[in-house]
């Protein structure tokens, strides 16, 4: 075999550095690459078409599931799309709370990825203090939504959940602790020297390359491009709060960590702003079952970038089509300009900096029958198969049932 | 030879080496396992510790329904590691497939594929919830090491 | 006179084929219905002329007897246009916008996928989002087709 | 002849040294994750991991040399074992010591990482090939410094005996400080010898899987782990006797324990830094070593040769 120049490796599916699975086939010549090629698809379990077969409540309950990091952002933005089309003006109270829980996901997104960031050039001492201070963000959203991910705080017309002021004053203190926190990782971030000179002059995106590749979010501000949904095209409560949109000028790996830790900063602020300004009143509107025949795009400003989600509704209580643009499919064809003549060494940092949500990029999804003949399964006849399946193994749901049932009856 | 067959399996016990590997999943429960490992919870205390290659790791924790991409990798991970290997599915979409049931492009939970020894649920498991996992699928090795 | 209206007079009068197609649905929403033949002209002529300077996504959907394929174009991220074309289903085709947005790339190869469009201009490159075993001929967004029969198929193509 | 087995086998030899690897690897490992302000894993935890990777399955690639895997582990640790032969530890003498021991040392003590690249080129696996030919680059880097400073201090003490080097220092307790700048060079280079934190490129976990040893399991990796536990001893200790010469003439005992002391505050120096850096890319390690720590060592010598000249014997 003719020792060809470059050294083909494969990384991924599989691969310490990737959280999620996607293959990049990387061709090196020594420790330089020169060729990268991304191929996806392995997170893909076909959430649009289920949406096509689910009412709009149970496909609530679907979106929330394509991303566990930034699961408020899909639900936030196919609810405002859902409402949009069907004239539904929600209370104020509820885009407020909506914008509260968006921010405390984008802390623990931006906290999630400065250690995940530090893991991947080997400094796991950052990742270690970086989730401890996570899980101060976690354990607050776990007592104000019930649960640490998948909060499912959002119903169309309105919010589930209120904010009781006991749980403003937990909130206030832990944004107190992580401000100091995170101002610490700033200073540690503009004083540590390996990690400034493993994160600056990697994955080089010039503002010309990053707005004709169609980069978005904290990879598109670290190249000086001031885009920002929140800013632009503003919903929720952010058209009635103040705060800065982040850039900066390295264009590089380094400047998208300090617009990410920049950001941080910010999100404490709005988060004091809406616990000061949060109005009373009511938290959800009645809302029909039948959306009328309508399209509408929402957009949100995911931790990762614009999340876009398109909805055509005709008239019956299940979506037409359902179309979800996540922030990692327009980020992904910057990676590949990144890498070129990288050093492989440099490979899984690119890759982090763009803090990649491969399930959110895959999700199409379609029903199939498990018994073998050709109707589809229906929502009850998989009910009575899951009680079967169950009964089968010695566990007998039915006398529970019953017991349920009279409890509900005599009530 | 009763004492080395004790004293192996009280080593397995002791050492539990895991590799994880997202199937597919919507990555909630793979943060979930990171963050066992960090210091609100640490695994590191049982002696677990995450490994990045299949040759060093006893435990493969999956994550995620398993996509039909996904499969072949996934039979031919559980091939490379040594016995005696476990497999642990983290999350109600390893062990069933969850909400993504029954889809063209997804096989089902990790059983449909790998024979599985612990099953962890919960949408994303807890990390709690995955150190509890772990630690009854260490007694219910000490339990079939004493029988065998 | 809000900036959205000013663009739907100047696209009114460029084009008289898009006297009433297009609609302010609300504050930096435009929707248009354009005629496939003149796509290509009135693309250009919104990402040069009016600096609609990037494509958020491309949709694909299937209306019944008709494909419609929708541009997402946004200009500085505040207005989003939408432009809207159909096309017909026995050999739907439609042409590439690589030369003005390089990421549309991902966009077209999805559509091409799930809904078996034809896109002119598309450059050879991996599957993306089905698995590589997956037969062409099983385009899973379509409206007719459903997972159920086609499971064996698919089966056994990916075995 | 009795007395030379039990030396080999069981004082500072085989026995003395996996036990005290064992303790050394608890110590990093607890010492590491109570800096990362976790608790860390149990007392018992290196012999574990030893015993259950003892009891695994033994699996090896097609196309890899079995031969030479099998005999890579060995080779390392027997080099290691040898080298503390000539490093005293119970008193001031070691067991066999001549002049030119400190040279043979030395080179005992790159056999190891020799090792490691046989190992990873010949397991055929693309990680492993890189992350092989990563270690012999790093070799290249941080040896020659390593040298420079070792050689300085012997040049001071105007032998080649690392026993003779350990009395004469003993003597004349001033000449310590000048070796001062030595003994920093020499820390940092360990880290690179060891693989440790800033300098763990070969092994880089998140880029090349597990570097040179991404296919050694079961049986073998044991005896590996148990390899680098006995390394980073071993080569502590050498760091001990060269710079560290405490314990005038107490009693064997003593100057044993305080030979203790000595270790695990090195060992504690290198998990410390261990904590504190990200990883650096190989260039950028390569381009640090050449450009401040060989200048640095060379000093080093200069200072020693002229220091020479001027103090009193």
């Amino acid at each position: 075999m003719r020792y060809s120049k470059d050294v083909k490796i494969p990384i991924g599916p599989q691969h310490p550095a990737l959280k999620e699975p996607e293959s990049f086939l990387i061709s090196l010549r020594g420790e330089k690459i020169t060729a990268a090629s991304v191929r996806l698809g392995y997170n893909h379990r076909g959430i649009e078409k289920a949406c096509e077969e689910r009412t709009y409540i149970q496909d609530l309950y679907l979106i929330e599931r394509i991303c566990g990091i930034c699961s408020h952002s899909h639900s936030t933005c196919f609810v405002q799309a859902v409402e949009e089309i069907a004239g539904i003006e929600i209370p104020a109270r509820a885009r407020y709370v909506r914008t509260l829980i968006g921010e405390l996901e984008r802390i623990h997104s931006h906290l999630l990825w400065l250690g995940v960031a530090g893991h991947e050039i080997g400094f796991d001492t950052l990742l270690m203090y970086t989730w401890r201070d996570r899980e101060i963000v976690m354990d607050i959203l776990a007592s104000t939504t019930g649960n640490r991910v998948n909060y499912g705080i959002n119903t169309i017309g309105g919010v589930r959940r209120d904010i009781n002021p006991q749980q403003n004053q937990q909130i206030l203190e832990a944004v107190g602790i992580l401000e100091d926190r995170t101002k610490y990782y700033i200073s540690l971030a503009t004083s540590e020297s390996t990690l400034i000179n493993r994160l600056s002059g990697v994955g080089l995106l010039s503002m010309e390359d990053a707005k004709q590749l169609g980069a978005v979010g904290p990879v598109a501000r670290a190249s000086g491009i001031a885009r920002d949904v929140r800013k632009d095209d503003p919903y929720a409560a952010y058209a009635d709060l103040d705060f800065k949109v982040i850039t900066d000028s390295h264009c590089d790996v380094y400047g998208r960590t300090l617009v990410r830790m920049g950001e941080l900063m910010q999100s404490y602020s709005i988060i004091r702003q809406i616990i000061q300004k949060i109005p009373g009143g009511p938290i959800t509107v009645k809302s029909p079952r039948k959306i009328p025949v309508g399209e509408a795009v929402s957009r949100y400003e995911a931790p990762r970038g614009e999340d876009m989600h398109y909805v055509r509704a005709n008239g019956t209580e299940k979506p037409d089509r359902v179309k979800v643009r996540a922030p990692t499919l327009a980020n992904i064809q910057a990676v590949s300009k990144m890498l070129e003549d990288r050093y492989l060494a440099d490979l899984p940092i690119v890759i982090a900096a763009i803090d990649p949500c491969f399930s959110c990029t895959d999700r199409t999804i379609a029903v199939n029958m498990s018994d073998g003949n050709k109707n589809t399964l229906t929502w009850q006849s998989l009910r009575l198969q899951s009680l079967q399946w169950y009964r089968d193994r010695g566990v007998d749901f039915t006398e529970l049932n019953k017991k349920v049932m009279e409890r509900f009856s005599t009530k | 030879m009763r004492i080395i067959e004790k004293m192996i399996t009280w080593s397995r016990l002791k050492s539990p080496w895991v590799l994880h590997f997202n199937t597919g999943a919507c990555n909630a429960c793979d943060i979930e396992i990171i963050a066992a490992l960090t210091p609100t919870y640490d695994m590191e205390r049982f002696g677990v510790v995450l490994k990045a290659t299949p040759r060093h790791a006893d435990i493969l924790l999956c994550s995620g329904p398993v996509t039909k991409q996904i499969e072949s990798r996934l039979i031919r991970i559980y091939e490379q590691m040594l016995n005696p290997k476990f497999v642990v599915a983290v999350g109600t979409c390893a062990c069933s497939g969850g909400v993504f049931n029954g889809c063209y492009n997804v096989e089902g939970g990790i059983n449909s594929v790998l024979p599985v020894a612990a099953y962890i649920p919960g949408c994303p498991a807890s990390p709690k919830a995955i150190i509890d996992g772990v630690v009854k699928l260490l007694g219910s090795i000490e339990a079939s090491g004493d029988k065998k | 006179m809000t900036e959205e209206e000013k663009i739907k007079q100047e696209l009114e009068e460029k084009f008289g084929c898009l006297k009433d197609k297009v609609v302010i649905k609300r504050e930096r929403r435009i929707f248009a219905d354009v005629p496939i033949e003149k796509f290509d002209e009135i693309f250009a002529f919104t990402v040069k002329q009016m600096h609609f300077d990037a494509i958020s996504a491309i949709t694909g959907m299937d209306s019944g007897d008709l494909f419609t394929v929708m541009y997402h174009l946004n200009k500085e991220g505040r207005i989003v246009l939408n432009l809207t074309i159909s096309v017909n289903k026995n050999n739907p085709s439609i042409k590439s916008v690589i030369p003005y947005f390089a990421s549309a790339d991902i966009y077209e190869r999805e559509i091409t996928d799930l809904l078996g469009i034809q896109v002119e201009g598309l450059p050879a490159g991996n599957r993306y989002p089905l698995p590589d075993g997956w037969p062409t001929n099983e385009h899973p967004l379509r409206k007719d087709w459903k997972a159920s029969q086609s499971k064996k198929e698919v089966r056994n193509a990916l075995l | 002849m009795g007395i030379a087995i039990f030396h080999i086998l069981v004082f500072p030899g085989l026995l003395f040294l996996t036990i005290f690897g064992f303790v050394a690897e608890y110590f990093d490992r607890k010492l590491c994750a109570r800096l990362q302000n976790r608790i860390g894993p149990p007392w018992f935890q290196p012999i574990a991991d030893f015993i259950k990777l003892l009891g695994k399955e033994e699996i090896m690639p097609r196309e890899a040399d079995v031969i030479v895997l099998k005999l890579i582990p060995l080779f390392a640790l027997v080099a290691c074992v040898t080298a503390i032969l000539y490093i005293p530890i119970w008193g001031q003498q070691a067991i066999f010591s001549f002049n030119g021991d400190i040279i043979v040392v030395l080179y005992l003590l790159t056999i190891p990482t020799l090792a490691y690249f046989l190992g990873g080129w010949y397991s055929r696996s693309v990680y492993s090939m890189i992350g092989a030919v990563r270690t012999l680059t790093q070799l290249f880097a941080y040896e020659v410094p390593l040298f420079m400073c070792i050689l300085a201090s012997a040049l001071l003490a105007d032998t080649w005996s690392i026993s003779e080097m350990v009395t004469f220092y003993n003597h004349h307790l001033g000449y310590w400080f000048c070796n001062l700048l030595g003994f920093a060079i020499a820390i940092v280079c360990l880290l690179g010898k060891l693989e440790k934190v800033p300098f763990d490129i070969p092994e880089a976990e998140t880029e090349i899987v597990a570097g040179s040893f991404t296919e050694f399991g079961g049986k073998l990796l044991a005896l590996l782990r148990m390899t680098f536990n006995i390394e980073l001893v071993v080569v502590a200790s050498l760091l001990a006797a060269v710079f560290l010469p405490f314990g005038l003439n107490f009693h064997p005992a003593i100057i044993f324990i305080l030979y203790l002391i000595q270790v695990f505050s090195i060992i504690a120096v290198i998990t410390f830094l261990r904590s504190l850096f990200a990883r650096l890319r190989l260039d950028q390690m390569i381009a640090f070593c050449w450009k401040y720590l060989a200048p640095a060592a060379f000093a080093q010598v200069l200072i020693n040769l002229i220091l020479k000249g001027i103090l009193p014997r």
